[in-house]
């Protein structure tokens, strides 16, 4: 008997707990040459702003040790050029799509939940608060509680689809967070962004990275990505989302185990544009050959 | 596509350069020149990202991996530079690869009745070479060759062996000319008519191309470099910037999926230390 | 001419910038078959408390993608028996020793300060606040930069000896703790310290650690221990001491580069006990071949 | 000592258990039989660290590596059961490991007029085998050896070759008895007299192994493994409880430094799953 798969992210039904995360994958469609769209749980697309963001300058990318820095810059179309170029693909494709967004300031913020939540084509939403706040002289919402409240609750008050907060790893206290963006109305929490690093180039004695900082994904992040879940899934009630350095289904039925209901592939989509494709399959065939008739039960089975 | 190729051969041309023979399904005889691969250089995460290659020929051989017929195959000419590349060298005949590829967008040949020029600095010269091999078939094509040393000027013969006359300039003189490639390419240009250029190579050296092209109005297609994680237009991380670039209007290209093999016309080009634009 | 290697942290005259890091160089006589201890700028060693401490249970490490989790639990043979078994050691060794402690309490803190400010063969103090403040419902000291000013100052009173104060980043903002510190009277801080990790196997359903959490070191940390050190060397007076994932001089100068005025090397010394030493002649090698007459030049030298 | 090897040989004996020989510094031919080595089994990051294997053999003799006079090697018996182990299992013949050793304390031979009796389950025969080497210029040895199945009894005939006599148990009795070897052992106990033991392997084994000896009242000495690091007593990684541990009273040893091979007096067996006492 095939197991159950299936898992639901604050009301959004997933064929299978693998997405792949934001600015990882595009918006889908480059990648449907090397997997099949249809067989992923979700896809979150790149970053949405409410107009077109250039990003940085480069270099925006530079290779460490296991990982890598990015500093693109959140670099993207804009959501008018996504509803008119990117959605109308949407519908050719059997998959939820989850729209990633982000402003700088809150009412930025509120008005892209109010232009997403009218496309039906968008199943849910993940609100990215690693952004400097411009109107509180740059403080990043996704490192304060009360600004991530005010973000979060703006965002709930437009939208009747459900809403995911990507938290930021770069705090002190990853559980005040998660709390702060439940109390405020999120459904899910996505856990975690990139962590802020930096390269230097001895030869030229400058930063690698035209920004000089930049976020450090793959899996070099991968035990601290586990742990924050862990922590956020034992603090509170809404699913979790884990992220950070999956590369193997092995690693995402680990997130499963820390209290993850799904995960997201990122910079392994890099590597190999067909991995998310790969952990769906692999995942199916470890739940087959260990006898667990719903993938389910290994959510939160961690024994301690 | 994604495939896994064997090492046919890798053999050490010059100090450093080397040439590798890898096996590749069929489709890769379709490559366009200038098009490149991302290659994993092996199977761990040390190093983590593929590495971009650009495609220095492909054909058709019997090989020991193949019972009968023939086998398609791929070559890449490279430069050891860092940790990947080392690892490369360090290949044997019958090692396994995982490349992405044919990828991104290659040269465009365009009109066969005029001469077309090849300007290749140092490993530049990798995708001109399989550009050469296409352009011979209906035009008069011309090398102009850059490096610091000799020892940076790779497959001269290889080029004169399709007919392709060959201009070298070195930077210390100990080959051809001494002096940028791109001078003796202007000198050329004064008298050349109908004239195409196709440049690789260092940035500084697509630059002063780019720039004789413009003073003598003649078409110009350049392949750039950039650090690229996907290859494939995911990341956004290679981007150059457009010609109609600005604060306030962004025109960023990729170089993986809009190049690496640009219009001259399409870039902004600036002033300034070399470095990717 | 030979370079000038020499720098100077909080009034200690360092040989040159390498010193060996805490809980990875034992006490430093474990490794003096495999190089010259004479030759390092400095030795800081195993992490030291009132009493003698037996840690945590096993397994307490475990390998991760270019790092490792540690959860030794801070054993040690306590402040006693190293006065009286280990001290005596460095009357035969002409190298910098400062002394890592920690405490669960502010006295504990001052305690251990009194007693190793005695020490003749102690040139420096470090002080790891990365330690649950028992009385205080375990807030960890180094999470807290009131909790850190308070046991800096507890420490400052107790001793003449140069205070360097070693930070947690497992924090929102490291240049506040920063900050906080040298208020209190830190001579330098050392940046930085593990960043809390956790490794599931996946086969068992447990945690790898006894411990459940762990220490992440080792080259994969590299790029968030430099952009801590950059964000801290521009914001406080005092030198700063670069820590996490040096494997290579390139990597030491780079830390310079940002801003620290030493570094220190830990987890390379598991793999390469020689590595600290190795690292030294390498920076030699390297200014020589640069012409660079002082190493001094190459600090905060990073061109941004 | 820390040093750079070139590996002489590297054969598979039994599916998935190798033997490698490799060139070492003369002093290795001074080891004791239950040291150590750690061993970096590639240049990366990936694997991180470094691995632990018991020393299985040394000895010296004329190589391809060495013009004249004979070369000093060491030899590991491993069993592939990770990354860092299949990629030993890849090497060639002139490839290069680095290696630091030999580490830790190894087995005390004590009285030759006793009998001696090695216990060894799976790739715990590897530094079992060298033990007996020295052990059989003076004293009787027999060799208890225990396994899944018939595969994982290794390099019987060597020891059987050094004169050992040798009793074989399997789990699956498709060599020897079927069964724990430690029930063979007891048997043999009750006759024997003056004897020691020696014994390496999984830790039920070895917990099996010291209860009989408690029981019979003979020494027992247990090589034991852990989780490593450093190899060299530093990181405090690879801790075993001794024999006076309590909450109040610490008392953790370095398997690394003060073992491997501990007497089983000096440890605290607790009862319950097996795993790292
Ligand atoms: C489209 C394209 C085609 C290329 N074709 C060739 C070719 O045919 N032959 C050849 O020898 N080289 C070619 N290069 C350059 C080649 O990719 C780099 O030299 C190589 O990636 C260096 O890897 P490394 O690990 O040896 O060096 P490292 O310095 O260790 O690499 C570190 C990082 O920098 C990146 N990197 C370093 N140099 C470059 C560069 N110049 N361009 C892009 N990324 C770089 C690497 O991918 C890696 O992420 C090409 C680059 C691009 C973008
Ligand atoms: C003192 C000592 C002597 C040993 N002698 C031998 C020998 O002669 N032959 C042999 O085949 N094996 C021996 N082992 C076990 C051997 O070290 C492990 O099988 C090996 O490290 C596994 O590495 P891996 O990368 O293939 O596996 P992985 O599972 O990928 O290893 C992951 C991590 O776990 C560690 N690890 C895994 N299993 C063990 C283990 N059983 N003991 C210690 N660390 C482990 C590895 O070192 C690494 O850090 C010995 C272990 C010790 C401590
Ligand atoms: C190149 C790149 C671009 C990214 N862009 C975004 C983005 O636009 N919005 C966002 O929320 N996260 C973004 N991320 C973060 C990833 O979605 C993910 O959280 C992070 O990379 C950790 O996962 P990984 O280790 O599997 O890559 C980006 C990551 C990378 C590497
Ligand atoms: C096994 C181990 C034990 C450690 N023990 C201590 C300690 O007792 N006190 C302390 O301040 N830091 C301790 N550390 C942290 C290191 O000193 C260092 O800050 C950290 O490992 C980062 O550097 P690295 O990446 O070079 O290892 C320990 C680290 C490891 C790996
Ligand atoms: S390399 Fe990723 S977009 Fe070009
Ligand atoms: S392995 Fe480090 S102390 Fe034993």
């Amino acid at each position: 008997m095939k197991p159950n798969c299936s898992v639901d992210i604050g009301g959004i039904s997933l064929k299978n707990p693998v997405m792949t995360a934001s600015g990882t994958f595009g918006y889908g469609q480059e990648f449907a040459d090397y997997l099949d769209l249809n067989s992923l749980g979700g896809i979150i697309t790149k970053g949405l702003s409410l107009k077109p963001r250039a990003g940085n300058p480069t270099p925006r990318i530079v290779e460490t040790c296991g990982g890598m820095l990015n500093a693109i810059g959140l670099q993207n179309v804009g959501v008018d050029e996504f509803i008119a170029r990117k959605v109308p693909f949407y519908r050719t494709i059997d998959t939820t799509v989850i729209a990633n967004f982000f402003g700088t300031t809150i009412e930025e913020y509120a008005e892209l939940a109010r232009r997403l939540d009218a496309i039906p084509e968008v199943a849910g939403l993940e609100v990215n608060i690693s952004c400097p706040n411009v109107k509180q002289g740059g403080i990043v919402f996704g490192t304060d509680p009360a600004a991530a409240f005010a973000v979060v609750e703006a965002v709930r008050e437009m939208t009747i689809k459900p809403v995911i907060v990507k938290l930021s790893p770069n705090v002190t206290d990853i559980v005040a967070m998660a709390r702060a963006c439940v109390e405020a109305g999120a459904d899910a929490l996505s856990v975690i962004n990139t962590i802020t690093g930096m390269a230097i180039d001895l030869k030229s004695r400058r930063p690698v990275l035209a920004n000089i900082t930049g976020g450090l994904s793959g899996p070099a992040i991968k035990p601290i990505a586990l742990r924050m879940v862990w922590q956020v899934a034992q603090a509170v009630e809404v699913p979790v989302i884990g992220i950070g350095g999956i590369m193997t289904a092995t690693d995402a039925l680990e997130f499963l185990l820390a209290g993850a209901t799904a995960v997201q592939v990122g910079t392994a989509s890099f590597l190999d544009p067909g991995a998310a494709g790969r952990i769906v399959r692999e995942i199916e065939q470890y739940l087959v050959s260990e006898g667990i008739g719903d993938v389910t039960e290994l959510i939160g089975a961690l024994k301690v | 596509m994604q495939f896994n190729s064997l090492v046919i051969s890798n053999v050490e041309l010059s100090p450093g350069y080397w040439r590798m023979r890898m096996t590749a399904p069929p489709p890769i005889t379709g490559s366009k020149p200038g098009q490149f691969l991302m290659i994993k250089v092996n199977g761990g995460s040390d190093p983590l990202l593929r590495r971009p290659f650009g495609i220095f020929d492909t054909g058709a051989m019997v090989t020991e991996f193949t019972d009968c017929g023939s086998q398609s195959y791929l070559e890449i000419l490279y430069k050891v530079v860092g940790k990947g590349t080392a690892m490369l060298a360090a290949l044997h005949n019958g090692d396994r690869l995982d490349i992405l590829g044919p990828l991104g967008r290659g040269f465009t040949p365009g009109d066969p009745a005029g001469e077309k020029i090849l300007v290749g600095g140092g490993i530049g010269l990798a995708p001109l070479y399989f550009l050469a091999r296409e352009l011979v078939t209906g035009s008069r094509v011309r090398l102009f060759a850059g490096g610091r040393s000799r020892e940076d000027i790779l497959c001269i013969t290889e080029f004169e062996r399709l007919g392709v006359e060959s201009y070298v300039a070195t930077d210390d003189g100990t080959l051809g000319d001494r002096g940028f490639v791109t001078q003796v390419l202007e000198r050329h240009l004064a008298t050349a008519h109908n004239a195409t250029l196709f440049a690789c190579g260092p940035m500084p050296m697509l630059k002063a191309t780019a720039e004789v092209a413009r003073r003598h109005n003649v078409p110009c297609q350049v392949s750039l470099e950039a650090y690229m994680a996907c290859g494939m237009g995911a990341c956004l991380g290679c981007v150059v910037k457009g010609k109609d670039h600005g604060d306030n209007h962004p025109d960023y290209r990729c170089v993986c999926k809009d190049g690496p093999v640009f219009d001259h016309c399409e870039l902004l080009w600036e002033k300034g230390e070399g470095g990717h634009s």
